[in-house]
């Protein structure tokens, strides 16, 4: 496990270029899409969310990514690289929690690996939501 | 022997804990049964066993030092 | 037409940050997803591409563009946002050249709209490509 | 009556030409004869009509003042 894949807090402008800095070192990766899940102000009960508190297992995180990666490789062989990045700890709405860029030769497969990887990171990653709401009371999810 | 227990999201929060050593227990439905005895409230909630990082069934045996972790549905992203 | 759809040279670092910004503007937008085209070294005959100089029909292409807009948002009712930024003039091996942003509610109509939206500029931008090797001599694809 | 006649991609290169003006051509069959005749090398290529920004046909009639593009296959991205 070379990575960390979780960060604390929200996933900042800063983080987002420096990751998308990365697609130029594949100089053959005329096809990259990058994923930004944000915190929706969404509606629960007449309640509106104003904030996500993520909680992880790291150590379970980091391996279900390394393997998510070792999968999307398998399944597709022109894509050059895979970043995931989800953020711990408080996220307000408005703000990115989830990163994934996948660089790939061409874009049908970039699309699809891309689409593949935030699947698979909803399914076996385990990390949990608390939502708060307004009034500070909170549910999880 | 010594086990480590993890609780995570929703378990965490209704137990109070997230870390918890226990000891003598050869599997995983040995293990549960002691959590329940602690924990009652926890049983209304869903949730899965991991052994050191992998999901796994209540007739996995337990070896000191595994790590055990009570996962709740994950709700990345 | 209220937008300019083209952009001189490569899409720059500090434009994609600008266009990510907006993101934020959409509080109900959960899911977004960006679409990167690099210009790729690819090699032709022997012969390695250095760059790309791409030429345009702009009064056509804003035409296009909006159509594509239009029917983004008529055939996917969670989708907030479509931003189509494409290059002109000389774009380098390494550059990115073609920026698509969709902003939705959630990530499966961002996913579907951000790949129909490219598919769409691929057919139907009046956009051509001279693709100019290390040697300086080039070709038009 | 004058029409605007715009060259693209490889075309432009090959006529050494991006704006043309004709007159008297009725309709871009007429035009089509015209072209043929200033730039015979250009009907190599493969290529399309826009008439105002829409890609047209032959038959399509034309007024006084129309913008008309010849366009090679689009290769945007």
């Amino acid at each position: 496990m070379e990575d960390n894949y979780l960060i604390s807090g929200p996933i900042s402008q800063k983080i987002i270029s420096e990751i998308i800095l990365r697609i130029g070192r594949h100089k053959d990766a005329g096809g990259n899409m990058l994923f930004l899940g944000q915190v929706r102000a969404d509606e629960n009960e007449g309640k509106r969310v104003k904030a996500i508190e993520y909680s992880a297992y790291t150590e379970m995180v980091n391996a279900e990514a390394e393997k998510i990666k070792r999968t999307i490789f398998s399944e597709f062989d022109d894509v050059k690289s895979v970043e995931i990045i989800h953020s711990t700890g408080v996220v307000s709405t408005g703000e990115i929690s989830l990163l994934v860029l996948v660089c790939s030769g061409h874009r049908q497969q970039a699309m699809q690996a891309c689409s593949k990887t935030v699947e698979l990171i909803k399914a076996t990653l385990p990390v949990w939501k608390k939502e708060i709401y307004e009034d500070d009371s909170h549910t999880w999810s | 022997m010594e086990v480590k227990v993890l609780f995570f999201g929703v378990l965490a929060e209704v137990s109070g804990t997230s870390i918890k050593h226990y000891e003598n227990v050869r599997s995983l439905a040995d293990l549960k049964l002691k959590i329940q005895d602690d924990f009652p409230e926890m049983f209304h909630y869903n949730f899965r066993f991991s052994v050191n990082n992998t999901i796994t069934d209540d007739e996995h045996v337990l070896k000191a030092g595994d790590e055990i972790a009570l996962l709740p549905p994950f709700a990345g992203g």
